[in-house]
């Protein structure tokens, strides 16, 4: 649904955006008039004056209509242009009462419905209107946008120890003063249950966060621009190679070059959720040269070695095997906890591509002719050697 | 009572039970006395030294020592062994000598297992300091982890040591306290102030001498004892094996495990000779700690001084016999000749032949002569460390990497450190802890003091 | 005033080790059940007379068997089955655990032998010292009687005259003194 | 080294690769006003250091991974794949060294420098100093700005007032003179033209540090061609040099070492190998590789030469000459080189012309011209005369130069009397420096207009006729300079007079006029020389891909007059030689010198360069200083000893060095060191020994005339090695020729005995997949230490210092153990490189408690820096001691104040490899970052991996080719191949590691041990 709004979006800007450039052009030689497939009337108004932007050109409109607040003097303007067609409003904006004359039904049934009072009529070139009905639609959708759409319905962030401690330390304490002092039990194996019980919670909690220690699962930061990958990779279906286009050739996948967004967003302007705010950002750091700089949600230390092209080009390793339902979340979030552990965990259970030319001379392809082994795990071809990773 | 014959007299003096526990627990009641505090004050002046030699080692590196490419391990590892085998006298006296029943061990044992105790902290500081990521040292400990898990190297005779050493500590420690716990109680029942009352009941663990405590006791003596034997070879077989499965020359020998058990138990033996001396002539203390004792200990260690030199000897005959040209180097280019011929010497004079001086009654009479000798035993055995270290490491394989070594300061703050940190363990044992074996003592007042003690 | 819930207990306190022991056998003799006696030092003799037996040495054995049964696991699990590594060519199920057995054997044995002692001879950090007399621990020998309900007077003077006939120097009552 | 293959379509971009590395270029002009501000690097590295996917200045210790930035490029360059490695050619000229060279670079910085073996010249070789060049790159010593006047000034203001004073000058028929060190770029040259043609009054003096005018005036009077010949060591069977240190610096090191490496390859199927006989008084890298070697005194040279000559003359049938009687006997080899007529070679490292001249006419004699020595094809890496250098000096005192420009040239520091030039140099109206740091000359010139280096450079070499190759940028300008020719480009265009308008300044003042200068004269003069591209563009291209461009000797012909060499010979009057070749009077004895080039720091110019500092001589194995060499017997006669410091000349004080092999009575003192003005790594290391340089005629780097005054305190040096004989062990083992043809495992019996005795109590190893080994030919190695410095870019390897390698700490991953055997006044020297051996038993790995090093499934002894607790007990353990440990922390430490510790000097890091931090050991790792790599990439393209495709950096250094890398599992590969060879043994084989690393034995083609021709 928001892939089609967003065609339409496109569609709508990209007319518009095109013939304001030829526009311009007109203002600056007339010469060119004879090229462009502009009417001559148009020209002639707009020969005089270049086009007004559209939020001052809604003011007029302001007086009688509001967008999404309820009817005023006019109807409310909120979706407007999914109830009538492009060229139909342009008309009715510019004239509505010779609209009305014209006996178009639409136009009589508005008459009607606001109490016969005609709108005025406004001296709008096509393409002050064409923005003018674009500007309305993208205000509505601003009504319908969700304000925390970033927001991922799931958090891999381990829940915090801090109250198991504190609990498991209040156990142990009273375990030991009651024992000493207060002697409200009488069977001294209470006060040991109590202050073993204490003794495991506590130290499961302290164990624990020792582990996440420098660990960072579940972090989810900020980004300076709010991208959402469940509208990128999810909705609009994008394939991960497309932006991050290192992962099947380099080491790191790196994140996308702003030129890169530029290929879609040098014609979507506009967001669903946040307008034009946040993909204009991409065209500040473009223009001004200052780069984005992203939060780094991933990061290994820096005596790990890990490549990307290892893993998904010649591995043939899911994405998702790794960085989770990416086409899920609004703010990315780091699904496994990238812990040794981890990476050996499934360095022992993964298969190996054997049939990639690179391992004909490795003799496990004579195990798997005498039938011994079925298949090769990375383990068998050195996956837990420290310096597969460490060097 | 044992049916062992007893030789002679092992408590001078006609002491009564009473008068036993009041000599003993005098110490405690008493305030300290003035040797105590200057001596005290020097030994923390010295733990200063290496606190701070420790603090530069952990801040600015290992590079503070005088450590190179080719010698890796210094004074760190030479003062070590030498701990580790000071260590030794303790649980050497107390176990043998319990197992074989030799009564008149009673008087020295408890000072004897203090004093291991200290030492083998101090020497558990060593292998911690010199490691080059102290703070990482968690990784030696075979804990389950999330790292694979990755577990440690059990081929490692640093590991081995790890366990051997700890589980050494613990042992000692405990065969320690064991046997403090009924002379705790007597101390608690002695006391005169309260809260010195509370501190020993509360330590005494609420003994009271029962007869099932006694027999339970006694059972539990001896087995410590009979387990902790076998470790006592053991831990310094296995510190011999750091040098023993190595394949430096000099280092790479079959000899090593037993040359180095007796070797530790000789300088134990020859440091509890020095400390008992000392508290002997401080606390007067004659007619607990008699001349038979240092004539005994003395005699000891001729034997054992008899079997280093043998040992020497053996180590230089193979050299020369097997005729693998580096082990025939470093013996005879790099320890008999060459740069460190002092500490070579030094060994062989300290260690194998001035003991020998013991053979001769007088000379074990003279407790002054027999003090000084214990010392320079103690000092040559510092010297065979140092020459089995340093010489194998400075000459090895190949000449192009053959270097020199000498100690910084920082290195030389350590081994300070951990001898004021001796001397500050010790002292504290001499003052708050019974520093012989009251119950033990009692033990053999009777039977041993001709039947003819007076009651009072 | 003695009540006669509490446990009662006859004691008599010796100075003297042969005079002690004397009592205790005629006592036994007597037909007195001792209850239990105090000494300031190990005798022997006393442990035949009350015929007093311990097992420790045998669970010693078992614990450092446990011991070296636990590690040997560990040590196979970790170096062959969970995390195989190549060390110097050797192979993973390695000679070099002996050295580790054997001195893991020793800890269990001693770890557990020791909280064995404490555990059946009830000792521990800040137990209370239940002592019968305060020179226990010093020079005295002590013997205890207990003191039933069902106990006559005649019966506890016998006690009593016993225990001085055979020369105890002080005679009293205490109650719940050490059992163990 | 395929990968800087790349497609058709990708040429163009090459072109401009100087763009790529800009993540932002928009605003490069503040990147660069904060460097010229700041003495620090700008944002722009930063986001380099930060750039996605590179925290590459690495703490192993560190357990938190804090919120760190993650900054992508705003444009990524087309062929930049973040985290992928991209290779450009181009060509290292400096001093000696000529070398055409591939530069690898990450994200846009060039982190290490590799031979280029489609170079006739170095075919892939490369050197120490080639190789530490990159690092010279980012010494944070280099002018950040013109100045004027030592202040901090623009181009504009500081070209205007160049080209106002130049003008008047010129008006006014002032001279002006352009000082430059031999320049082989032929652009460069028709700029000095241009220049001359606006300012006829300019004219350009060749000037080399280390000069070789006596072999180029000879060289001028027998064929009339002031060059250079080349010489072909490879075609010579005898070779005899007097003390010219043709493997170390000798003109062209690299190439000669190629060469000479082709003709000492023993194999079974050709067991021949050529003879070297060496004549010097130091005992220098060639000297050490020679079957003979003859300490002489340099005034003994002449007396041997003469004498050779006349026996020659004799057998060709010549007159003799009167010759003053030779020390050593020359019968036996005047006989040898007579039978190897034209297949033999003699040089002579002299620069007397005389000399020369004797040696031509032997080498006449011999019939070596046209076989083994080449004028057809001159060398242009040396063309300075010294008499014009001199002439210049005493021109200038006299006032008569009214500008200097002097580009590459520093002679405050290195003519041999720089008080003279100095003073000189303040009676110039107009200085001015194209010194890329403020030397020691640069200090005293008015306008400095510092020149990039020349990674940052547009540049084309011609080291000799007919072979040519190009310089081009491979990252963007760190600082606000410009290269020398575009600044002359920019002065000499402003009026417009030269002839096309396409060198106006508004043309010029774009970033790569120099860029299009060059293209231009390729276009006109080069690209008529080949037939193989009919478009420019594409012949550019492919050009620009391979680095060199090769004349083919037809098209040669064509342009150049081509002449038979032999005809024109014109035979000098020897006896007239010998009547200038003064040799000492009998009986005087004065004590001799001679200077040498060391081969870590050469004639000083990259003297700022870490690495270099602390690159032992492969010879005396000193570092961090130069010393003055001195015999045993000499010692002992006045009673010195290692490291007694003694005064020279009343000069300067030197630490003194007992070398084995040294002439009796000569004293060595290595060139290059002593400088006062070079940045904080080299500022008062060593001495300045340029200042002994005698000038008679031709400056001459020996002399009898040296005066020493012992102190009697003493210094102790950095020495690397301590023990200089094998005490009778076989590490290195060896064999004669003449031996070696009988039995091929003459030498190495013991390793057939290891062989028989091998045993283990365990079941042998499987290997299922590769097996890494790496085998080392001892005979080819020439000891040189290129691998040593390329290990240390590779791996990141730490600079420690005097201090800690006088503690015997030096950190280098693989270091060349040098060996004395026999007598120590002229001694047999064995080199031996060792890395870590990688043995299947490793002793380390048995005691590390954490297993922070264990074997891999691949052979490889894995070192885990990240697990090390640093109890160095594997260090004790490894018999060859190859384990190294950071005793400190050595990055960002100001007690380390060297590369690692500046935001600048990290930009050489190689991300692959982590910087190792405080408490770990280290060692060879086979360049497991490069195995790791190759085999990624044959997977991704889903093939077996090739034999020789994975090379570490030491074997790609080598130009001796002396290492084989491989799998030992693959059939027919090199090294298995290698390990088969009855020469191979491995180290230490009766401790039974098993070392994955194999030694083939040292050949000697001598007749028996140690007996004089």
């Amino acid at each position: 649904m928001k892939f089609i709004i967003s065609l339409i979006a496109f569609f709508l800007f990209t007319t518009s955006y095109v013939e304001a450039k030829s526009e311009t052009v007109l203002t600056r030689d007339s010469s060119a008039l004879v090229e462009n497939q502009v009417t001559l009337d148009t020209a002639k108004q707009n020969a005089k004056r270049s086009m007004r932007s559209p939020a001052e050109l809604f003011k007029s409109c302001a007086r009688c209509h509001s967008i999404g607040r309820g009817k005023l003097i006019g109807p409310d303007l909120a979706g407007v242009s999914a109830r009538h067609s492009g060229e139909w409003l342009i008309k009715f904006i510019q004239a509505s009462d010779s609209l009305i004359a014209s006996g178009d039904t639409a136009a009589k049934r508005l008459y009607e419905e606001n109490e016969k009072l005609p709108m005025p009529r406004h001296d709008y070139s096509n393409d002050e209107a064409k923005s003018l009905i674009d500007y309305i639609f993208f205000e509505t959708r601003k009504l319908e946008a969700d304000p925390n759409f970033l927001d991922n319905d799931f958090s891999f962030a381990h829940p915090s120890n801090t109250w198991p401690f504190i609990i498991g330390v209040l156990f142990i304490l009273f375990g030991i003063i009651d024992w000493a002092f207060l002697k409200l039990i009488r069977f001294k194996f209470i006060h040991i249950i109590l202050i073993l019980a204490g003794l495991a919670i506590s130290g499961k909690a302290v164990t624990e966060e020792a582990i996440y220690m420098g660990r960072s699962q579940g972090f989810e930061p900020d980004q300076p621009i709010k991208f959402s990958h469940r509208i990128h990779a999810g909705d609009n279906e994008i394939d991960c190679q497309y932006c991050h286009t290192g992962s099947m050739e380099s080491r790191n996948s790196s994140i996308p070059p702003a030129s890169l967004c530029l290929n879609c967003h040098n014609v979507i302007r506009n967001g669903p959720n946040t307008g034009e705010v946040e993909i204009n950002k991409i065209h500040e750091a473009f223009e001004s040269g200052v780069p984005i700089e992203w939060v780094r949600v991933h990061s290994l230390p820096d005596y790990v070695f890990f490549s990307h092209a290892q893993h998904v080009n010649v591995g043939k390793v899911e994405c998702k095997e790794c960085h989770g339902e990416v086409e899920k979340m609004g703010r990315i979030q780091q699904v496994s906890d990238l812990s040794m552990g981890w990476c050996i965990d499934c360095h022992r259970t993964q298969k190996v591509q054997f049939d990639n030319e690179y391992y004909l001379s490795y003799k496990q392809h004579e195990d798997i002719l005498s039938g011994k082994i079925s298949e090769v795990t990375v383990e068998e071809i050195g996956g837990l050697n420290c310096q597969k990773c460490h060097y | 009572m044992y049916n062992t014959k007893i030789r002679g007299v092992l408590v001078e003096g006609n002491k009564s039970y009473a008068d036993v526990s009041r000599d003993i627990i005098a110490p405690i009641e008493n305030t300290a006395p003035g040797w105590w505090i200057y001596a005290f004050a020097i030994g923390i002046g010295a733990l200063i030294y290496g606190v701070w030699a420790f603090y530069i080692t952990i801040s600015e590196g290992i590079g503070t020592w005088g450590l190179n490419n080719s010698v890796a391990w210094g004074w760190g590892i030479i003062n070590f062994v030498w701990w580790i085998g000071i260590a030794h006298a303790g649980t050497a006296f107390s176990i043998f000598l319990l197992i074989v029943r030799q009564k008149w061990r009673t008087s020295i044992n408890r000072a004897a297992e203090a004093m291991t105790v200290v030492a083998v902290l101090c020497a558990g500081m060593f292998p911690l300091i010199h490691m080059g990521r102290i703070w990482m040292g968690f990784f030696i400990m075979p804990y389950p982890n999330t790292r694979g898990p990755i577990w440690v190297n059990f081929n490692s005779p640093l590991f081995w040591d790890v366990v051997a050493i700890s589980t050494y500590l613990m042992a000692s420690a405990v065969f320690w306290y064991v046997g403090m716990i009924p002379d705790f109680a007597t101390i608690r029942d002695k006391a005169t102030s309260k809260v010195r009352k509370a501190i020993y009941d509360f330590l005494s663990f609420g003994w009271v001498g029962s007869a099932r405590g006694w027999l339970r006791f006694e059972a539990l003596a001896m087995i410590l004892g009979g387990l902790t034997a076998p470790l006592v070879i053991s831990v310094h077989s296995i510190v011999a094996m750091d040098f023993a499965t190595s394949v430096m020359p000099g280092w790479h020998s079959t000899v090593f495990p037993p040359y180095f058990v007796i070797g530790a138990i000789f300088s134990g033996f020859s440091m509890v000779l020095t400390l008992m001396i000392i508290i002997r002539t401080v606390y007067k203390f004659q007619s607990y700690v008699t001349d038979s004792h240092i004539n005994a200990i003395a005699k000891i260690l001729v034997f054992i001084s008899l079997i280093m030199g043998t040992a020497y000897c053996t180590e230089i005959f193979i050299a020369w016999y097997s005729g693998g040209e580096y082990e025939y180097y470093t013996f005879f280019n790099n320890r008999i000749s060459g740069d460190y011929t002092i500490a070579f010497y030094g060994m062989i004079i300290c260690n194998a032949i001035i003991p020998q001086l013991f053979w001769f009654r007088k000379i074990r009479k003279n407790i002054i002569l027999v003090f000084i000798i214990s010392l320079f035993v103690n000092l040559g055995m510092w010297f065979e460390r140092y020459v089995i270290v340093i010489t194998s490491l400075t000459k090895d394989y190949m000449p192009a990497n053959w270097s020199t070594y000498s100690p910084t300061v920082v290195e030389i703050g350590v081994y300070v450190g951990t001898l004021g940190f001796f001397i500050c363990g010790v002292l504290l044992f001499l003052k708050f802890l019974p520093m012989i074996a009251i119950s033990e003592i009692k033990g053999v007042l009777k039977p041993t003091s001709n039947g003819q003690y007076l009651k009072k | 005033m003695v009540s006669t819930l509490r446990n009662n207990n006859i004691f008599g306190v010796f100075d003297d080790e042969d005079l002690f022991i004397a009592a205790m056998k005629k006592m036994e003799k007597a037909g007195i059940r001792i209850k239990n006696v105090f000494t300031p030092y190990p005798i022997e003799d006393v442990f035949n007379i009350l015929g007093l037996k311990t097992r420790m040495p045998y669970t010693a054995f078992i614990y450092a068997t446990i011991g070296v049964m636990l590690t040997y696991a560990f040590l196979y699990w970790t170096s062959v089955i969970d995390y195989p590594v190549i060390i110097g060519g050797k192979p993973t199920n390695t000679l070099a655990f002996v050295v580790i057995l054997f001195v893991m054997t020793i800890n269990g044995g001693i770890v557990m032998s020791l909280f064995t002692f404490f555990i059946i001879q009830k000792l521990g950090p800040g137990k209370p010292a239940r002592v019968v007399h305060k020179d226990i621990t010093d020079d005295k020998y002590v013997i205890v009687i207990e003191k039933t309900e069902e106990m006559s007077n005649e019966e506890t003077q016998r006690i009593n005259s016993a225990l001085f006939e055979n020369g105890a120097i002080e005679i009293g009552e205490k109650e719940n003194v050490e059992t163990i | 080294m395929k990968k800087y293959w790349r497609s058709i379509e990708e040429f163009e971009e090459d072109s401009k690769i100087e763009k790529l590395p800009e993540p932002e270029f928009p605003i490069e002009g503040l990147a660069e006003y904060e460097i010229n501000k700041s003495g620090t690097t700008s944002r722009r590295d930063f986001l380099k250091m930060l750039g996605f996917g590179i925290g590459f200045v690495t703490f192993a210790a560190s357990c938190e991974n804090p919120i760190n930035k993650a900054i992508p490029y705003l444009i990524k360059p087309e062929n930049i794949i973040p985290g992928n490695a991209n290779y450009y050619a181009s060509t290292f000229f400096g001093g000696n060294d000529y070398c055409s060279v591939i530069v690898k670079t990450l994200e846009g910085r060039p982190i290490k420098i590799e031979g280029n073996e489609l170079s006739s010249i170095t075919a892939g070789g490369t050197n120490a100093r080639v190789q530490a060049s990159v690092l010279s790159l980012y010494d944070s010593f280099r002018i950040k700005t013109p100045l004027k006047n030592k202040q901090e000034s623009t181009w504009e203001e500081v070209d205007a007032d160049i080209i106002g004073k130049l003008d008047e000058i010129a008006k006014k028929g002032g001279k002006i003179v352009i000082l430059s060190s031999s320049v082989i770029s032929p652009s460069t040259q028709s700029i000095f033209e241009d220049f001359n043609r606006k300012y006829p009054t300019a004219e350009v003096i060749y000037y080399d540090s280390v000069s070789a005018s006596g072999i180029i005036e000879a060289n001028k009077k027998n064929f009339g061609q002031p060059y250079l010949p080349s010489y072909n060591f490879d075609k010579a069977r005898l070779i005899v040099s007097f003390g010219a240190d043709f493997l170390g610096n000798w003109l062209s090191p690299i190439e000669y070492t190629k060469q000479y490496s082709k003709n000492r390859k023993v194999s079974k199927t050709n067991p021949d190998m050529s003879r070297h006989v060496q004549f010097e008084s130091t005992l220098t890298l060639t000297g050490s590789n020679a079957d003979y070697r003859i300490p002489i005194n340099p005034s003994q040279e002449a007396g041997t030469i003469l004498n050779l000559y006349n026996r020659i003359a004799q057998k060709a049938g010549k007159a003799a000459i009167t010759a003053p009687e030779s020390t050593v006997n020359v019968d036996s080899l005047a006989n040898e080189l007579w039978a190897a007529k034209g297949k033999s070679l003699v040089v002579s490292g002299s620069n007397d012309v005389n000399i020369q001249l004797v040696v031509n006419d032997m080498n006449y004699l011999l019939g070596n011209y046209g076989k083994t020595i080449n004028m057809n094809r001159p060398v242009y890496t040396k063309q300075g005369i010294d008499g014009q250098m001199d002439n210049l000096t005493k021109r200038m005192e006299k006032g008569e130069v009214e500008a200097l420009l002097m580009y590459n040239v520093n002679p405050a520091y290195d003519y041999q009397n720089a008080e003279a030039f100095t003073d000189a140099l303040t009676k110039t109206q107009l200085s001015i420096s194209f010194s890329d740091t403020l030397n020691e000359t640069a200090k005293l010139a008015g306008y400095v207009c510092p020149d990039c280096h020349y990674l940052e450079s547009w540049n084309d070499a011609q080291p000799k006729r007919g072979v040519y190759s190009l310089t081009q940028p491979t990252i963007n300008k760190l600082f606000d300079t410009r290269q020398a020719q575009e600044s002359l480009l920019i002065w000499s265009a402003t009026g417009g007079t030269t002839e096309a308008g396409e060198n106006k300044v508004e043309n010029l003042v774009e970033e790569d006029a120099y860029y299009a200068y060059i293209k231009k004269q390729w276009r006109s003069n080069l690209f008529p020389k080949q037939l193989k591209y009919a478009v420019f563009s594409e012949f550019w291209n492919h050009t620009l891909q391979a680095g060199v461009f090769t004349v083919s000797s037809v098209a040669d012909m064509i342009t150049r007059s081509n002449y038979p060499y032999v005809a024109v010979y014109s035979a000098a009057n020897i006896a007239d030689c010998v009547l200038k070749l003064k040799s000492p009077k009998a009986g005087e004895r004065a004590i001799e010198f001679s200077l040498y080039e060391s081969i870590g720091i050469g004639d000083g110019r990259q003297a700022n360069n870490p690495w270099l500092q602390e690159l032992p001589d492969p010879v005396s194995k000193v570092c961090w200083d130069n010393y003055l060499a001195i015999s045993k017997t000499f010692a002992d006669k006045n009673r010195l000893s290692l490291g007694d410091i003694v005064i020279v000349n009343d000069i300067f004080e030197l630490p003194v060095l007992i070398q084995a092999g040294q002439a009796d009575n000569t004293v060595s003192i290595a060139l290059g060191y002593g400088r006062s003005s070079a940045g904080k790594v080299a500022d008062g290391v060593g001495q300045n020994a340029f200042r002994l340089v005698q000038s008679k005629g031709t400056r001459l780097y020996s002399g009898n005339d040296i005066k020493l005054v012992p102190t009697g305190s003493n210094y102790i040096l950095a020495l690397t090695q301590t023990h200089h004989t094998l005490h009778g062990r076989d590490h290195v083992r060896t064999a004669m020729l003449k031996d070696y043809k009988e039995n091929p495992s003459a030498g190495n019996e013991a390793h057939l005995i290891a062989e028989e005795k091998k045993q283990s109590m365990y079941s042998e190893r499987e290997f299922k997949g590769h097996r890494w080994a790496l085998a080392i030919d001892l005979n080819l190695c020439t000891g040189c230490s290129a691998c040593v410095i390329a290990c240390q870019a590779e791996n990141n390897v730490a600079v420690i210092g005097r201090d800690e390698v006088r503690k015997k700490r030096i950190m280098h991953w693989i270091r060349i153990d040098r060996y004395y055997a026999e007598k120590a006044e002229d001694p047999d020297v064995y080199f031996q490189p060792i890395m870590c051996q990688q043995c299947d038993n490793a002793p380390c790995e048995n005691v590390c408690p954490v297993s922070a090093t264990q074997n891999s499934k691949e052979g490889l002894n894995d070192m885990i820096y990240n697990r090390c607790i640093g109890t160095r007990y594997c260090m004790n353990n490894c018999p060859y001691r190859v384990r190294r440990f950071n005793w400190y922390e050595y990055a960002n430490n100001d007690k380390f104040d060297y590369n690692m510790n500046s935001s600048l000097g990290k930009m050489v890091l190689n991300p692959d490899v982590v910087v190792r931090t405080r408490g770990v050991a280290e060692k060879c790792s086979f360049c497991v970052q490069r195995i790791q790599e190759k085999k990624l990439g044959a997977k991704m393209e889903n093939r077996e991996l090739m034999d020789g495709e994975i090379k570490p950096a030491c074997l790609q250094s080598c130009p001796a080719d002396a290492i084989v890398f491989g799998d030992r599992n693959m059939p027919g590969s090199e090294v298995s191949k290698a390990f088969a060879n009855e020469r191979n043994y491995f180290l230490l084989e009766e401790v039974n590691t098993r070392p994955s690393v194999g030694y083939l034995t040292k050949i000697r083609n001598t007749e028996s041990k140690k007996n004089e021709t």
